[in-house]
């Protein structure tokens, strides 16, 4: 065999399996067809985030003059663009170096199966195991008219050629609101079309009430429970709204209704599949002993980091340990403005898990952080069950929520119960003090809320 | 809103202990049930069961 | 008697404990002599903050440039002053809204005791308990020269009446150093002289490079090791920098040396108190047993979030139960930028509790969300003793420090082995991936560190 394994695909699940593995000693080559990094280095998590970062300054010069700071500015789109390249170049760049760190070869092209311990690239390459982390793409509907002109993906959307006078963005999950962010800091008109009856259907609606608020104060149009019947030249989308049909001209439309697994040159090997991936089991096992898979082509939580969560499980199942993946405490975020970020169970499905439960809650608006920032519009939530006020779930929206929201996660995965949040001394002033508000809330013995 | 805040113990299912608690006891396959704890509503420190161990060590198990 | 407990100052520690008291059942007073929120909210943490988010627009609008959007801007200080002072009138009107939901009299004036049950205001009111939260105010350090015109301290900055083209800033404490960043983000040219010769010593010297690198890059003039002898009218500060003389002539030198308790209308009540203020045990008694002191006053941690720590701590040892203060878990933060949070034990520290000590960094230069800001400058050091690999001092400069420090505060207080952190999935991308990539490099098994 040339190698112990064989990762296919460069993306995080991909690479970080591939550096774990050649930390527990094995030899290990990574192919990869594109770009280092995957989607979320080239087409997704990364880029976006630089421009939501570009939205956040954009924003801070509009919100900037109620500081004293009379500010105008213009957009180049072009300079914008770069330096999103840059970044990517250079994160790209930084997982090349992390390969030859490691003593892992890449091998450029792409993967075709041959056998269970065989893969045709340039030339033939064998392994005692093998896995998969080819990742996603852009699901394009069948709608009709989606090949239109002027109809993108996020893909196309990221290289930023110009910025739209007016957008419909179809579909209100996290990719299609993140862009709907950046548009509108952008100067565009932005509309939302989403299929669903709910906004953010995960999580609970106090939430999701501030981030309503929020889209309609930026006078961002959303439309709920409305289905896309399809796009004319125009582009012109004809959509139908609680059974009436309407439309809206535009210049651009953003599909971004999901992603589907890229399952190619995995043919041959004739794995079990199911409607979204491949089937894997709680130790990335697929129904091949010897090959396992990883992140978005399973079809499972589509984020990064639980792509590269698997890569490392994946890697120590196959360096001969036991490991089982546990998606029980992983963080979601939406990079809007405000953020959102979620972790663990909302209030419904605790109650559902434990009968009764207790809700702590504390507002931005009575945060001295917040005010200090001019940021009043958010709200961070503890979900408790009542036995032991044992935190189960916690929900933020507002500034810097992902970062925030990973005190939750800590306190969920170790079992806290509120007590032990509410005792541990947060900085003044800080948003994390919203957390320590929010446990002493669960408890019935708030400070700073009325 | 009425606290509920338990003030002394709260007794979960399985012994209430620190991380680095649990990692000493199971290095020394003890069982934390025989420790009490001494942090903040009763959770098992790593004091505590440092103290439970030496405690043992002093005093071998003569009533085995 | 008039009340169970009157509280004596109305800050953070003083109008904590009322609250607790008020939860606890007992029927309290507090008495201000100026206005409730103390020094914290009127002229220290929230003031600061205010501008220092100001000052994190303004550098943010000079580094869009890169991120394409080209700016201009002026800055209206009598604007900024009035953002600030609506921002202290709101948080103020808060506290004396949570006064009067939890049914606690406010006393407007100065309070001075008669004796250990009864104080004199406009009248003389009696209680069974007090806690003396009085809270500090600016050491004035006798240099010759001090009471010159153009010498100020920190009260009198905050009224922003002008921004000086030339400053001079005796002290690099928090804040001296919140002060210098605020002023560069204005314009101003700023030096900084401190006696010390090291600068911030209570933290590693990593994280202090990257401080002192920043400084440099913002041409603020820092100079350690050196003595003010006399500022001259003008006002030309003359100082010993090893030795020799130099002096420098400025528009205004703010005197940010410290600040002492303030023992004031205490007098006749004799109780024992040592250089930095009114002695007190671990269950913040003071020398007469039904008298607590909280805070400032007690000279201990001159924190915010310390004073109210304090306060609930003295509220439920006045209600009957045992507890004791415990400060090896305070994060302290530097609101600069880059911002800077610390927590638990140095290096140095827990090589001399623990022997063997592991460390794990992570720079924010390997940090694709720090990347996506272009705040590639920082670092996040976890300090862990070697036996269990315990979490026993965490330590981050850069953006988000003083939000993402609270990881560190629940892992340490909490007892967390780095494992616990590095086995919980972190959001990508997040400023927090850095703390769980510390903690991998604690481990020995860092993923993004080559
Ligand atoms: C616009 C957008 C924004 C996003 N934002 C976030 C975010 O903020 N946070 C987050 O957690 N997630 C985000 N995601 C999701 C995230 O990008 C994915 O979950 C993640 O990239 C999945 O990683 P992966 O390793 O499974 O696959 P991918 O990143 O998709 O990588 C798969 C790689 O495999 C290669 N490949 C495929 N087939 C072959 C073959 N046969 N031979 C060789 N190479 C092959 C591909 O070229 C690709 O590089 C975003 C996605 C999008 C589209
Ligand atoms: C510029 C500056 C910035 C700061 N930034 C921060 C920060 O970011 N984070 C942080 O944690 N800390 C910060 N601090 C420190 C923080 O402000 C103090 O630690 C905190 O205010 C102490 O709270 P306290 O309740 O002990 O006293 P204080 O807040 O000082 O309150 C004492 C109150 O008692 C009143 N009083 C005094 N004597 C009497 C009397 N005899 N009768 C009636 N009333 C009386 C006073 O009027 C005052 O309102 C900062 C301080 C300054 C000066």
């Amino acid at each position: 065999m040339d190698y112990d394994v064989i990762v296919v695909g460069g993306g995080p699940g991909g690479y970080t399996a591939a550096i774990r593995l050649a930390e527990l000693g094995k030899k290990v080559a990574i192919v990869e067809e594109d770009s280092l990094g995957g989607t979320c280095l080239n087409r997704g998590c990364i880029p976006t985030k630089v421009y939501a970062h570009a939205s956040e300054l954009i924003n801070g010069i509009k919100a900037a003059d109620d500081f004293g700071i009379v500010a105008q500015y213009t957009v180049d789109t072009d300079k914008m663009r770069k330096k999103k390249e840059r970044v990517v170049k250079r994160l790209v760049g930084g997982v090349g170096y992390l390969m030859k760190a490691h003593n892992i070869d890449v091998i450029n092209g792409k993967a075709s199966f041959i056998d269970k311990n065989t893969i045709q690239v340039d030339k033939r390459y064998t392994a005692n195991n093998f896995i998969i982390a080819t990742g996603s793409k852009t699901f394009i509907p069948p709608i009709p008219g989606v090949e239109n002109s002027g109809v993108i993906t996020s893909d196309k959307a990221l290289e930023l050629e110009n910025v739209p006078e007016k957008i419909v963005i179809i579909g209100a999950g996290i990719i299609g609101l993140e862009f709907a962010n950046i548009y509108n800091a952008l100067g565009s008109r932005v509309t939302v079309i989403e299929m669903l009856p709910e906004l953010l259907p995960m999580i609970d609606r106090d939430i999701v009430e501030i981030m309503l608020k929020s889209l309609r104060s930026k006078r961002i149009d959303l439309h709920l429970n409305s289905k896309v019947e399809r796009i004319e030249a125009g582009p012109k989308v004809v959509y139908a709204e609680n059974g009436n049909t309407n439309s809206i001209e535009c210049d651009t439309v953003l599909v971004a209704v999901g992603r589907v697994a890229n399952i190619n040159g995995v043919e041959r090997l004739n794995l079990e599949t199911d409607r979204k991936g491949i089937r894997v089991d709680s130790h990335m096992r697929t129904s091949l002993d010897n090959i396992y898979a990883v992140g978005d082509v399973t079809g499972g939580i589509q984020l990064a980091h639980v792509a590269a969560y698997q890569g490392i499980v994946a890697a120590h199942n196959i360096a001969g340990e036991e490991r089982e993946a546990d998606y029980s405490v992983v963080p979601s975020c939406l990079y809007t403005e405000p953020e959102v970020a979620w972790v663990g169970l909302n209030e419904g499905q605790a109650r559902e898990k434990y009968g009764e439960v207790r809700i702590g809650t504390f507002p931005y608006s009575a945060l001295g952080r917040a005010m200090t920032m001019g940021e009043n519009d958010g709200l961070v939530k503890i979900i408790a069950e009542a036995k032991y006020n044992q935190v189960v779930g916690m929900e933020i929206i507002g500034r810097d929520a992902t970062e925030i929201i990973h005190e939750g996660a800590l306190a969920i995965k170790e079992e806290f119960t509120a007590e032990e949040i509410a005792d541990t001394i947060h900085a003044h002033p800080t948003l994390s003090e919203g957390i320590k508000e929010a446990a002493e809330d669960v408890l019935g013995m708030p400070i700073n809320k009325g | 809103k009425e606290s509920v805040r338990e003030e002394r113990h709260v007794q979960t299912d399985k012994p209430r202990a620190t991380p680095v608690a649990r990692k000493i006891a199971k290095e020394n396959k003890l069982d934390l049930k025989e420790v009490v704890g001494s942090g903040p509503k009763g959770r098992i420190q790593r004091a505590d069961v440092e103290k439970y161990l030496k405690e043992i060590e002093v005093k071998p198990a003569i009533t085995a």
